[in-house]
């Protein structure tokens, strides 16, 4: 088969999957399962032979391998609508298949499958768990989710989404995919639909990034009827236009053309990837399952945000000269570096194990942001490739130890909560294949030097940072790091080390193969994957493995980024991280339980970092609380119930009094007796003569419609023409 | 060689029998046999349409596959909606299948 | 006037004549009956425009499988229009009007436009291309969704007409 | 040219020699001649007809163990003569009620409808009707009106055995098509071309070889299409009388039964010139005599074994006819058709591996679908009750 109609029929297992498992087999949990996971694995097989066709091609970035065929008719030409992999989407592809395979094949261990029905288990809550044996030794195990089929056609359609936009070749596909995936994201953090925080959490995810989707619409908008096309290749490939676009002035705050799209498309991202402002649904996510988080914050939704300015940074920097950064590139740069440091504050003071990753990812992704604005463009998309596996790696994890630690509360019968991080502690021995891919996954994240793939990608955007002279940005981003280091150190001590704080902790188990099977392959390419990307210029290992992903992703460039050579950047990296990771350590080595947070004697500090600074009381105050109260007290109480139905009823209270005068001293005597039975017999007779309008004959409403028809278009010839 | 005036004009009164037909006859099969009639009228004015102004690219003819297919369509729902409805009502006059209850 | 213009007024009178008994026949058989002479007709038309693809799919898709479709109709519901002697209803002569008037608007349109004069095009040796016909249906550049959804129409006709007609809440 | 050469031509040129010199027309003398051949194609028909009716009778005479017509002429030879005088002079009766011109149009569709498809059938090299481009197309159109014939029949003769029979008759056309059509799809995909004449060129190696299961489809599906026995349930006498053709008499009635073998012979021509290679054979290039003589051959050969058929085979139940064709035949036909058209294409450059590999393939599927499928395909029937005992003669009391 051409590589070309491969890539076309990369995204379609997963919907087949989906409609096979809504339509037909939804009352089979096997079935289900083994459908989605057939369509993963076949999606997956696709993408390796693509991805390694097309990493055999040298002029991948010039000749894409592409096709397209038309779709809508425009005046005098065609719409096409097509497929395209270029280098960027190919190691996108290559995460995105890795990932998603091996969430599928772990949530089928998340969601208990083989365990018997919960004793009061309803649809649309997580199960609680059954009692089996016999009355006098009488155990409670987890038991199997009850829509465990809606759950795999629901992720099946998130994984086609996903390869759906990995591979389109234009804007507008790429935002029916992103649609899609927007709405699967609301189905799935709302998964549990029985919960009202996850109805709240579904909504609000959908809103939120609504907000960003709407300006992404507009940026589309702008974007076809400023050039006639929405083609990657086409637009943001070709220089002449961009020049064009970053020439042209857009009228709005002096910006350019190119800048103005680019910043229009970027709210997208700023929506989907959960940068500030508009960051506050990505937390409250965790709602949904936990394989759930792991696509949503690692293979699928947030990275499609950043592929989205992946793939519109041509747009971006379009106009900019030498070192200097264009206005929607500084835009970029501030919102990356601002949003990465504030996240990483807040997840300093969360307790939720889930919590803590989800402001991680946050902090990440702005790292990505940060890292395009400042035109490091192929640490962005290395960052990007890392972050997918490790990030997918912790997600999985945690729900791991969530998924041991509700096996040590259900066999305790602990009342409390099974994420909390202070609950946990000393899972080390408890669960150790666990621990052991969550430490990799956690070093990763903090960039614990030369072994882990996030040293390298990390590295090489404070390198771009620093190389581009952009002090603050670096500056920003080296704290940030730091915290990085320190609160992933945090949690592993928490969860991991020390001693157990709750009996549940103590029974906690390891899960079954098929859930930490996952969390080794991962682990794999949470420390491997890093090795591709080696810059030469790195002291000592630089030169020994060729660095094949800064020139396979690098040749979508089209001047060549060059690097300012200076050991700076090195030793920040390796002193924020192994800093970070010591003091992390050296504060949480032995919390004890129902002790507070070390961090706490930081008083007001650490109360913002805790309350999230209090964006999402605000958020409530400034756009919630005035909508509902326009909603309900000025629209309902005020202008329905006081004025119009004032007005209605004063009208209802005058016609009343009216019409007792009219009926006492007109209408009984006059008209009653008189009148009655003539208007009566007028309204009837009336009646009778237009019914045979309404006969329920086709053929005369036909007739009707074509002498119609003719009286019109003699009418339209005779007095228009 | 045939004006192509002979065609549209040959089309257009074919066209009418049928709306004719559609409008005026009792029978159901019979209003279906005027919609085919219709149906054919069209398909000749594509055809002609095809070969005067088109050929030898063959982006009319495939017009002219999509009206057979969709008369073929038409036929068999419309059929089987007689069938139905004469099981039902024992009456195929169009003019007495004028309730809104089957 | 040449020998095909001939062929073509004798082929239009028999189809008009006939489309007119279909329309004008007392019994429903009858009417079927001139409707098949009459998209023979229809088909002998293709056949003068050098469709012969069309013309035999005409007698094939048509009489092969419409009509008899439509006199099996026809045969299964005989019973109900017997007592009834009438064959048009009460409104046909606003129907007339309107056909009547819907053909000569047309040809008053006609009338008026000139676009006729353009002689037919050329075609390649051997008559009409079915292979790019083929081609322009299932190519991705041609019209293969058309197609495809045409065919997907077909399907949904098939199962909606069995499920209609078939009674199956027995 | 000489006339032993090609005598059609042959005789074709000395004939427009003589019209143009009358001072006829070039475009007139084309006319008269199509016209002199299309009249002479039907009388080669008719009389084929009335050498199969001998034909036919004798075989299944000797398949019966009896002589079968051997008193008029030589061998039997006159005696359809004898019988078609009789025919001619018996009596039209046209029964009261019966609606005319069904009644009066369907001996003539019956007929008609296969003289059609001769139009197009290549007897040889240079000896072939019309040279369509759609002829296989034409062949199926052709075909859709013998099923009108069957239907006007049954409802034209007013009787409920007549109307039940034309009933049953356009259930088994319309449902034997559909694989029919499937089937035939095949050659022409390894073609390229729904022209028969191209198709018939294109058997270096006959479509049977390379595409058994294609072959035994069609025939099977136009054994159904002709109506013959074992799939004769039209006329099947015991339960409809005679079926559709129960109120006809003298030529009408002769008219179907001269449709009906003449629609066997086509079927078998039809099979030898799309699967056994039509007129090719050493020397048909050169002599087109000799193409049309290797038809004459195969078709007579396909023809036995027709003949076979009927002779051998009791006739199906309803049921069993429609689960064969629904059940086995149609699936069989899209199987067939999706395998062969993904082996086809790849091997197309090696037309020896292509037949091997299409023969093999064909074959397994063919035996694994008759096999498999053919066994299931009809539900086994409950016995409800006892069966009754057989009538037995008792000789004792039968006096009382």
């Amino acid at each position: 088969m051409t590589t070309e109609s491969l890539i076309w029929l990369l995204p379609l297992p997963p919907l087949a999957a989906f409609l096979l498992i809504v339509l037909f087999t939804n009352r089979s949990k096997a079935l289900s399962h083994s459908l989605a996971l057939a369509g993963a694995g076949t999606a997956w097989l696709g993408s390796m032979i693509v991805f390694f066709r097309a990493v055999g091609q040298h002029d991948l970035a010039e000749n894409p391998i592409h096709i397209s065929f038309n779709w809508l008719p425009m005046v005098d030409e065609w719409f096409k609508m097509g497929v395209m992999i270029d280098p960027a989407g190919a190691v996108t592809l290559f995460f995105v298949a890795w990932t998603v395979l091996m969430i599928f094949i772990y949530s089928v261990g998340y969601h208990n499958f083989g365990q018997p029905k919960g004793d009061h288990d309803r649809p649309g809550l997580p199960p609680h768990g059954a009692t089996v044996g016999d009355k006098k030794h009488a155990h409670k195990v987890p038991s199997v989710e009850p829509m465990y089929s809606r759950f795999f056609a629901l992720i099946s359609l998130f994984a086609f989404a996903m390869f759906l936009l990995v591979v389109s070749d234009n804007l507008l596909l790429f935002y029916i995919a992103w649609e899609i995936m927007g709405f699967c994201s609301y189905a799935l953090i709302g998964f549990w639909y029985g919960k009202e925080s996850a109805r709240n959490a579904g909504v609000k995810a959908f809103l939120t990034t609504r907000v960003g989707d709407v300006f992404m619409l507009l940026g589309i908008v702008g974007l076809y009827s400023a050039t006639g096309s929405l083609n990657f290749h086409e637009v943001l490939g070709n220089p002449d236009t961009l020049a064009k676009l970053a020439a042209a002035d857009s009228g709005v705050l002096g910006l350019s053309l190119a800048g103005l799209l680019g910043i229009l498309l970027f709210i997208g991202t700023v929506g989907k990837s959960a940068q500030f402002p508009l960051h506050v649904w990505l937390p409250d996510a965790m709602e949904g399952p936990t394989p759930v988080s792991a696509m949503i914050h690692a293979a699928a939704m947030v990275s499609a945000g950043v592929f989205l300015a992946v793939r519109t940074f041509p747009l971006v920097s379009a106009g900019r000269v030498g070192e200097e950064l264009t206005s929607a590139m500084m835009v970029m740069a501030f919102i990356g570096a601002f949003t990465a440091l504030f996240a990483s504050t807040i997840a300093l003071a969360q307790n939720d194990i889930k919590r803590v990753l989800a402001y991680s990812t946050i902090a990440q992704l702005g790292y990505m942001i940060a890292a395009l604005g400042v035109g490091a463009y192929v640490a962005a998309v290395f960052h990007l490739v890392t972050h997918a596996f490790f990030k997918a790696l912790l997600f999985l994890g945690s729900g791991s130890v969530i998924h041991g630690m509700e096996h040590g509360v259900l066999h305790t019968g602990e009342k409390i909560d099974p994420q909390d991080m202070y609950n946990m502690g000393g899972l080390k021995d408890k669960m150790p294949v666990t621990f052991w891919t969550f430490v990799a996954g956690g070093l990763a994240l903090s960039g614990f030097p030369l072994v882990t793939a996030g040293f390298w990608s990390k590295d090489e955007i404070l390198t771009g940072a620093f190389g581009g002279h952009h002090w603050w940005v670096f500056g920003t981003l080296a704290v940030s790091a730091l915290l990085t280091a320190f609160y992933t150190m945090r949690q592993i001590t928490l969860t991991f080390l020390g001693k157990p704080r709750t009996k549940s902790a103590e029974h906690a188990s390891e899960n079954k193969t098929v859930m930490v099977g996952p969390l080794v392959v991962l682990a794999v390419f949470a420390v491997g994957a890093g090795w591709a990307g080696i810059p030469e210029k790195f002291p000592l290992l630089g030169g020994l493995i060729p660095n094949w992903f800064g020139e396979f992703v690098g040749s979508m460039l089209h001047e060549e980024a060059h690097h300012a050579e200076s050991i700076v950047p090195l030793l920040t990296s390796l002193v924020v991280s192994l800093g970070g990771l010591y003091l992390g350590y050296m504060v949480y080595r032995d919390v004890k339980q129902g002790s507070p947070d070390p961090l706490a004697r930081m008083g007001f500090l650490y109360k913002v970092f805790k309350y999230k600074y209090g964006i999402d009381e605000l958020y409530h105050d400034v756009f919630i609380r005035p909508a509902v109260w326009i909603s309900e007290v000025f629209t309902y109480r005020w202008i329905d119930k006081g004025l119009l139905d004032g007005i209605i009823e004063g009208i209802g209270k005058v016609a009343l009094t009216l019409g007792r005068l009219v009926r006492n001293y007109i209408d009984i005597p006059l008209w009653n007796e008189g009148m009655t039975d003539g208007v009566g017999g007028g309204v009837r007779r009336t009646g009778d003569a237009l019914r045979p309008v309404q006969s329920g004959r086709v053929q005369m409403y036909m007739v009707l419609a074509v002498l119609l028809v003719l009286v019109a278009s003699v009418l339209f010839l005779f007095f228009a023409a | 060689m045939i004006p192509l005036s002979w065609y549209l004009i040959f089309a257009a009164c074919l066209f009418c029998i049928g709306l004719f037909g559609v409008l005026a006859r009792k029978n159901a099969v019979t209003i279906l046999m005027g919609i085919e009639l219709m149906l054919n009228a069209v398909n000749i004015n594509l055809l002609a349409f095809w070969r005067y102004l088109w050929a030898p690219k063959a982006d009319g003819q495939v017009f002219v596959a999509i009206v057979i297919v969709a008369a073929a369509a038409e036929a068999a729902v419309g059929l089987a909606l007689i069938i139905s409805a004469y099981r039902r009502r024992q009456t195929v006059n169009a003019n007495e299948m004028d309730m809104l209850k089957g | 006037m040449t020998g095909l213009q001939v062929v073509f007024l004798l082929i239009g009178a028999v189809t008009l004549a006939s489309a007119v008994m279909v329309v004008a026949a007392k019994r429903v058989m009858h009417a079927a009956l001139w409707l098949i002479l009459a998209l023979v007709g229809v088909a002998a038309a293709y056949a003068t425009l050098e469709a012969s693809f069309f013309a035999v799919m005409q007698v094939a898709v048509y009489v092969g499988a419409i009509a008899i479709l439509i006199i099996f109709a026809a045969m299964l519901t005989r019973r109900s229009m017997e007592d009834d002697p009438a064959r048009l209803n009460k409104g046909w002569p606003a129907a007339l009007l309107a056909a009547g008037g819907l053909l000569a608007g047309l040809v008053y349109l006609f009338s008026r436009w000139t676009g006729f004069s353009s002689p037919a095009r050329a075609l390649p040796e051997g008559g009409e291309n079915i292979a790019a016909l083929g081609l322009a249906l299932t190519a991705p550049e041609g019209f293969l969704v058309p197609f495809e959804v045409a065919s997907l129409l077909l399907v949904a006709a098939m199962i909606g007409a069995i499920y209609v007609a078939g009674d199956l809440r027995k | 040219m000489s006339f032993w050469y090609d005598p059609v031509a042959f005789i074709a040129e000395w004939l427009r020699g003589v019209l143009l010199g009358w001072g006829m027309a070039p475009e007139g003398a084309a006319f008269v001649l199509t016209a002199l051949g299309a009249a002479i194609m039907p009388l080669l028909a008719m009389l084929f007809v009335i050498f199969l009716i001998w034909y036919e009778r004798k075989l299944i005479g000797r398949i019966q163990n009896r002589f079968g017509p051997n008193r008029v002429g030589p061998f039997g030879l006159i005696q359809p003569f004898a019988d078609m005088l009789k025919i001619f002079i018996k009596e039209y009766i046209t029964p009261i009620g019966a609606d005319w011109l069904p009644y009066n149009l369907a001996p003539v569709l019956s007929v008609g409808g296969v003289l059609l498809i001769w139009a197009v059938i290549p007897f040889s090299a240079t000896i072939m009707g019309v040279n369509l481009n759609v002829g296989l197309v034409y062949i199926i159109a052709a075909g859709g009106l013998g099923a009108l014939s069957f239907l006007l029949a049954g409802w034209g003769s007013n009787n409920k055995y007549a109307m039940i029979g034309g009933f049953r008759s356009v259930a088994q056309l319309i449902s034997y098509e559909v694989p029919m059509v499937v089937s035939l799809l095949m050659p022409v995909m390894l073609t390229g071309s729904l022209g028969i004449n191209d198709l018939v060129k294109a058997q270096t190696i006959p479509f049977i070889v390379t595409l058994p299961a294609a072959a035994a489809i069609f025939f099977i599906t136009s054994v159904a299409e002709a109506g013959r026995a074992p799939f004769d349930l039209v006329e099947a006498e015991s339960e409809l009388v005679a079926g559709f053709n129960v109120e006809y008499s003298g030529l009408k009635f002769g008219m179907f039964f001269v449709g009906e073998f003449l629609h066997a012979f086509t079927i078998s021509l039809l099979f030898s010139t799309l699967f056994l290679g039509g007129w090719r054979g050493p020397g048909a290039e050169t002599y087109p005599l000799l193409g049309f003589l290797y038809l004459v051959i195969k078709t007579f050969l396909v023809y036995f074994v027709v003949i076979l058929f009927r002779g051998s085979l009791p006739r199906f139940r309803i049921d069993q006819m429609m689960d064969l064709t629904w059940k086995v035949l149609t699936p069989l036909a899209l199987v067939s058709l999706v395998v062969t058209a993904l082996l086809a294409k790849p091997l197309a450059g090696i037309p020896a591996l292509q037949a091997v590999v299409l023969f093999v393939v064909n074959a397994i599927l063919l035996m694994v679908f008759f096999s498999v499928a053919g066994k299931r395909a009809t539900p086994k029937r409950a016995i409800v009750g006892k069966p009754r005992p057989l009538a037995t003669p008792h000789h004792e009391d039968v006096s009382a």
